[in-house]
């Protein structure tokens, strides 16, 4: 009994009332083309593998199996929309799940409520789909971490180890997400390291390959530590360039998802030593050895079925598979036969679920999924041709420490920028 | 311009009209009884692309110019709305409409200004260029615009009648909100019609045959494609303002350049040489891109395919075809 | 002050990238009249190329041999090219300048999803021959000795095509046919021929572009798009149909970007377009072109 | 008083003198030949009375008024039209619109939006009456690009006297026809041309035309105006005929 099933005792139990052995049908929409693809390709197959283990034992309950259906993310905020609509109208699936860019949830996220469909978002974590656009969500759930925590845990990684810092440049991608990581950096650094000042932005264009003259200004400005919240092949781009200019030599550097996106993207000549962020979720050598045999075994069986090593995405979408299966299961056990939307989203509601990078809490009132952030250092070690997080050195910070309280007010740029600013005391250096 | 040879438009008498006209209303009136409401909403996005592609093909087909860069006007529409909604807290669709076309003249006048000076090629990629520069406007000034998070547009009032909480929103778009597209869209039909048979219409298409024949009959030149971009502006943006609510959100995604190219593809596929060529292209269009984005993740290759065959083999679009085809027939079993 | 050194190498690395793009386009419209939707895709194409021939067929080699493979994403993009004139684009020629567009448009579309299929989402990258040569000094700064590589190879282009153009009979035979296709071939000129190649150099041109910067950069998915809009700009500038005018408007757009990226970086997005705007509202045809 | 006068009027492209500080005089009601070389500035000087040109000095006095910066519209307002060489026709509109375009646009409607063009029964009667007189009646409904070379250059004619202009241009309306049809051709303008009173300057190369239909002959040769007269003067002037036929003409 691999998998995640393992952490769940009663699974094993027979369910309660008949079961329709109609297959489970699930909307996955994620990045298959297009620039996007580098993260979003990831999240489909970590529900695909969540879906076989379950598959393997017969299905949901025992008897449904899940069917996926694809839907490409990169065909536009408005396509997206009518394909949600046709997958749940005309395909008449049972639940949507998916979305990578920050972009797409707001739009996506009140025509999932209008359809009354059960929908786990994975990703496209802009605080505003919470805040702004569906306040009191119903049928919406969403499992990985909210942007606002990248930009804080990266400037609490940053005052824990490098408290002497006083001067500060950034390089952050022009959209929703480099902005956001802006705003929470600054305001964290504001609190716990009073001194640091801005001394130098740069916003490049999301999805460029040119890095060199937002290098060289950054580098101009003569920093003590550059902070970038670039990802994917941005991120590839401009740690190769970097080298050439000998940026890392020259200053510290922290970055909020550069592992996070495609850990094997990243080559042997990356220097160790930069605050790596994994969008505060997940890498796949943490909790690392049997210390969580969740996370050994879904990193093995995903490395056997597609050779390549999970990130954020993947753990998420696979999570989130699992997620469904123990509300399905808990609804069934309380009431027989198969739970209808409701009962799966009280279950849903307030689930503490163990997932491969750790426990997942999904708070009842925003429906949030809420886990401890991590961060870390890269480091190239001998096992695997990439860097990954210094297993000594892994940073983890407590969800409930970054992140506005329920009932908190919506506040702007976000509620927890606003509750950062209010209640965090400015600490006093020497 | 003129290579495409035509058969002479038959002299349009008014029960010529009727006969074609009135029965697709009714049929567009009945559909959303017989179809479930998904169907119903696909057609909505259809109808509403038909307005603009009408406001773009009054430039291809009748002035002989054409713009790569309508998603501007088309996002003008979508983004006053958010505005509206976002400052002025308005909810009613007809003050979005009135508001829209307010913004789109004044939009339309100061791009129109500059660029009818020029033609071909040159007015193509002046209009891309000026439709990027809204483009990263609305992604750069995202404390207003919301940036890649958009803004969000609630359900609006339709004729001030505000839709009960407890009504399903899918009820609403495939009701009564339906009907509300198409009333816009036999009205707009009707005005361009009238416009492009109207002496400014004729005159418009004396620009697109020959420009110097046009001036040597006392027609100016610049004023007249000014008028007709102003034209094509505000059809294009009220085709934004109605496709907002249908989707709840403004992103920026409704001003890239590749959102003028869908533009230009459903005139090209429906026959832009033909007054009702954009309003088939667009329908057909929609369910197109809609089967192409469900039935593989290389949608592109699948639109692609198409355009390049269609450029290939059906120059003149379906529409075009249609009345080709048409002809023979008639000829062939004429007495 | 050694900084302004790097910034404006900085300008002339992203310029020399930008002419190669921009040449070819403004070569094709010069001598065929016709404007390439899909430009943007054989520059990416290039790049993809060449990345996977020293990124991955030849991983872990560091031979100086791996330089010959540099260009081999030109010649690669050069016979797509070859191929696609004669059988897309040739039925297009006497049919008016809305279809070109569009049938490129298509063509555009279906490229993307072509690199997609065929290379997979992830970056693929040949940082061996970035890395190989290393690093110089310039005052107290770093800078990598292969962009200066880059810098040269652009300039080199620069000139072996003006003197290709201006020098040899095949240069004639292309200015004719770029000044009067007609006539041209009243005069015994096989239009088709020229055309094939005027196209296949300008994708060859393209190609260039994208497997030199390959090696600094990545290729990426997407990055086709972005480079046909930049080539607009520069074309734009510099005037549409001419290699001086696409030389100096992608100097001009090279400083103007690295200027704006250290001076107002709020701006960066915006102020490629703007310019564009501008100048085609002073000079329709950009400083060099020809108002047809 | 002269109904159309132009002084030193000058072209220049370059280094070739197109029109040379040229002095032009025309009568009113008179149908004047304007005849030279190719090359010889007759077009080009056509193209600067009519607005297609700007003149890089000298004046255009028309009827007393001068035109010389005036835009193409208000030329066309104050009665002048011109034909075209090379025809110039709306292809893609039928005979009848081509003809009927001008009367829109003389009368000042191609500005209205609202109202149907088939509602102005007038002018259509007036476009079918024209076509009458130029034969062309039979092909209105036809397109203008899908008649013959002689029809197009007719109508090419009709569109410009569809205008009722005082001043009429005709640039070569008989040329790339064959010969057979020229004459006939020329019958119909010539005819619509007197009966009208319409004074009428038209660029020719067929000496038997030109000496049959004109008043008068206006010579041309390298920008400036050789020679001027009745068609009997100009056959008998010799410098003429080394200019026009060339010195070897046996």
């Amino acid at each position: 009994m691999a998998g995640l099933g393992a952490g769940m005792a009663h699974a094993q139990e027979k369910p309660k009332g008949t079961i329709p052995d109609k297959p489970f049908k699930i909307g996955h929409m994620t990045f298959f083309t297009g620039a996007g693809a580098v993260l979003g390709e990831p999240m489909y197959k970590g529900n695909l593998l969540a879906a076989d283990e379950i598959n393997e034992k017969g299905g949901l309950l025992g008897k449904r199996k899940i069917e996926i259906l694809k839907a490409d993310e990169a065909a536009g905020t408005d396509a997206n929309t009518k394909e949600m609509r046709r997958l749940k109208l005309s395909e008449k699936i049972d639940m949507f799940m998916g979305i990578t860019s920050s972009g797409n949830t707001p739009a996506l996220g009140p025509v999932a409520e209008e359809l009354k469909l059960l929908t786990i978002f994975v990703d496209g974590c802009t605080d505003f789909l919470f805040d702004k656009a569906v306040p009191n969500p119903r049928y919406i759930f969403r499992i990985t971490n909210i942007q606002s925590a990248d930009g804080s845990t990266c400037a609490l990684g940053v005052a824990m180890t490098w408290p002497e810092i006083k001067k500060v440049a950034h390089i952050h991608p022009d959209y929703s997400y480099g902005r956001n990581c802006f705003d929470h950096f600054s305001i964290v650094t504001k609190k716990v390291l009073p001194k640091a000042e801005n001394v130098s932005e740069a916003w490049p264009k999301l999805f460029s390959t040119d890095f060199t003259p937002h290098i060289t200004k950054t580098l101009g400005a003569k920093p003590d530590l550059l902070v970038t919240s670039l990802w994917g092949g941005d991120y590839v781009a401009f740690y190769k360039q970097a080298l050439q200019h000998g940026l890392f030599n020259k200053m510290k550097v922290a970055t909020t998802l550069a592992l996070g996106s495609a850990p094997q993207s990243i080559g042997k000549d990356h220097p160790d030593g930069v605050l790596s962020g994994v969008h505060s979720n997940y890498h796949f050598t943490y909790p690392g050895g049997n210390r969580w045999p969740l996370n050994k075994t879904f990193v093995e069986k995903y490395h056997a079925k597609f050779n390549e090593y999970p990130n954020f995405q993947a753990e998420g979408a696979y999570t989130a598979t699992y997620a469904l299966k123990t509300a399905v299961e808990k609804a069934n056990k309380l009431m027989g036969g198969w739970p209808d939307d409701d009962a799966i989203i009280s279950q849903l509601e307030g689930m503490m679920i163990p997932g491969p990078g750790g426990y997942v809490y999904i708070r009842p009132d925003n429906h949030q999924g809420y886990k401890d952030a991590i961060t870390g250092f890269s480091k190239q070690v001998p096992e695997y041709p990439f860097p990954i997080l210094d297993p000594t050195r892994i940073i983890t910070i407590p969800i409930r420490n970054i992140t506005a309280p329920p009932g908190w007010p919506k506040g702007e740029p976000t509620s927890t920028y606003t509750w950062i600013d209010q209640t965090w005391p400015t600490v006093k250096t020497a | 311009m003129s290579a495409v040879a035509l058969r002479p438009a038959a002299t349009r008498s008014p029960l010529w009209i009727v006969v074609w006209a009135v029965p697709i209303a009714a049929i567009l009136a009945v559909l959303p009884w017989v179809m479930d409401p998904y169907r119903t909403i696909q057609l909505a996005y259809g109808l509403i692309f038909a307005i603009a592609g009408l406001g773009f093909n009054i430039l291809l087909g009748y002035t002989g110019l054409l713009s790569f860069g309508h998603s501007a006007y088309f996002g003008v529409g979508a983004y006053a709305v958010a505005f509206m909604v976002k400052y002025l807290h308005v909810q009613s669709m007809e003050l979005f409409l009135i508001g829209t076309i307010v913004a789109s003249l004044l939009v339309t006048a100061l791009f129109g200004y500059v660029c009818v000076r020029y033609t071909r090629i040159f007015f193509s990629i002046l209009t891309l260029a000026l439709s990027q520069v809204l483009w990263s406007l609305a992604f750069k000034f995202f404390w207003v615009t919301g940036g890649t998070d958009g803004l969000r547009v609630p359900t609006p009032k339709l004729l001030g009648v505000a839709t009960a909480e407890s009504e399903d929103k899918i009820q609403f778009l495939s009701h009564s909100y339906y009907y509300y597209v198409l009333a816009l869209f036999v009205g707009c039909v009707a005005v361009m019609w009238l416009i492009v048979h109207s002496p400014f219409g004729k005159a418009l298409q004396a620009i697109r045959d020959n420009e110097t024949r046009a001036r040597f009959v006392g027609i100016r030149i610049r004023r007249y494609r000014f008028v007709a971009f102003l034209v094509s502006g505000v059809f294009t943006a009220i085709a934004g303002a109605l496709w907002v609510p249908l989707n709840g959100l403004t992103t920026p995604d409704a001003l890239v350049w590749t959102f003028s190219g869908e533009i230009v593809f459903m005139s090209v596929l429906g026959g832009f040489r033909n007054f009702t060529g954009p309003i088939v292209g667009a329908v057909v269009y929609n369910y197109l891109k809609d089967f192409a984005v469900g039935f593989t993740v290389y949608w592109q290759t699948v639109m692609g395919v198409v355009l390049v065959a269609l450029v290939l083999a059906l120059p003149t679009g379906i529409v075009g075809t249609a009345k080709l085809l048409a002809a023979l027939a008639r000829r062939r079993f004429a007495p | 002050m050694d900084i302004l050194v790097i910034h404006l190498f900085n300008a002339l690395l992203y310029a020399s990238v930008l002419f190669l793009i921009a040449g070819g386009l403004s070569l094709i419209y010069g001598v065929m009249r016709i404007v390439n939707l899909a430009h943007g895709n054989l520059f990416a194409l290039g790049a993809f190329i060449t990345a996977s021939a020293v990124g991955q067929w030849f991983a872990g080699s560091t031979s100086v041999w791996l330089y010959l493979l540099l260009p081999l994403g030109a010649f690669g993009a050069a016979a797509i090219g070859a191929i696609l004139e004669p059988t897309l684009l040739r039925p297009f020629y006497r049919r008016p300048e809305e279809y070109q567009l569009l049938v490129t448009f298509g063509i555009l579309m279906i490229l993307e999803d072509v690199m997609r299929f065929v290379w997979g989402p992830y970056p693929v990258s040949a940082t061996t021959l970035f890395q190989q040569m290393g690093s110089m000094t310039v005052g107290d700064w770093i800078y990598p000795r292969y962009n200066l590589l880059v810098i040269a190879i652009g300039g080199l282009a620069a000139i072996f095509l003006w003197a290709f153009i201006y020098r040899t009979n095949f240069g004639i035979l292309l200015r004719a046919t770029s000044q009067d296709m007609r006539r041209a071939s009243a005069l015994g000129v096989n239009v088709n021929l020229v055309y094939v190649q005027a196209f296949t150099i300008g994708c060859f041109m393209a190609g260039l572009g994208g497997a030199i910067i390959v090696p600094s950069q990545s290729a990426v998915l997407g990055m086709g798009v972005d480079a046909l809009v930049l080539s607009f700009i520069v074309v734009v500038v510099g005037g549409l149909g001419s290699l001086e005018g696409a030389l100096v408007g992608a100097v001009i757009v090279g400083l103007l970007r690295e200027t704006a990226i250290s001076l107002f970086p709020e701006l960066e997005l915006a102020v490629l377009y703007l310019i564009a705007a501008i100048v085609l509202l002073v000079r329709p045809a950009g400083l060099f072109g020809r108002a047809t | 008083m002269s109904y159309l006068v132009t002084e030193k009027l000058t072209k220049y492209f370059g280094d070739t003198h197109a029109v040379d500080k040229v002095d032009f005089v025309i009568g009113e009601g008179e149908v004047v030949a304007l005849i030279g070389s190719n090359g010889a500035g007759k077009t080009s000087l056509v193209n600067l009375i009519s607005g297609l040109l700007q003149p890089d000095s000298g004046r255009i006095v028309f009827r007393g008024e001068e035109i010389t910066r005036q835009p193409v519209q208000d030329r066309i307002k104050a009665g002048i039209a011109r034909s075209f060489q090379i025809v110039n026709l709306f292809d893609e509109l039928t005979v009848v619109d081509n003809v009927a375009l001008s009367i829109f646009a003389r009368e000042g409607k191609t500005r209205w939006f609202f109202t149907l063009a088939d509602h102005y029964g007038a002018i259509w009667e007036e476009a079918h009456d024209i076509l009458r007189q130029f034969g062309l009646d039979l092909k209105a409904t036809q397109l203008a690009g899908g008649i013959s070379q002689g029809e197009r250059k007719l109508l090419d004619v009709a569109v410009a006297y569809a205008l009722k202009p005082q001043l009429l241009f005709l640039d070569e309306p008989t040329s790339g026809v064959s010969t057979r049809e020229k004459a006939p051709i020329m019958d119909v303008i010539s005819s619509i041309v007197r009966s009208h009173r319409i004074t009428a300057v038209v660029i020719e190369h067929d000496m038997d035309i030109i000496f049959k239909y004109s008043d008068r002959i206006v010579v041309m040769h390298q920008g400036v105006i050789l020679a001027s007269g009745s068609p009997e003067e100009i056959r008998s002037n010799e410098s003429v005929k080394d200019a026009v036929f060339g010195p070897t003409h046996a």
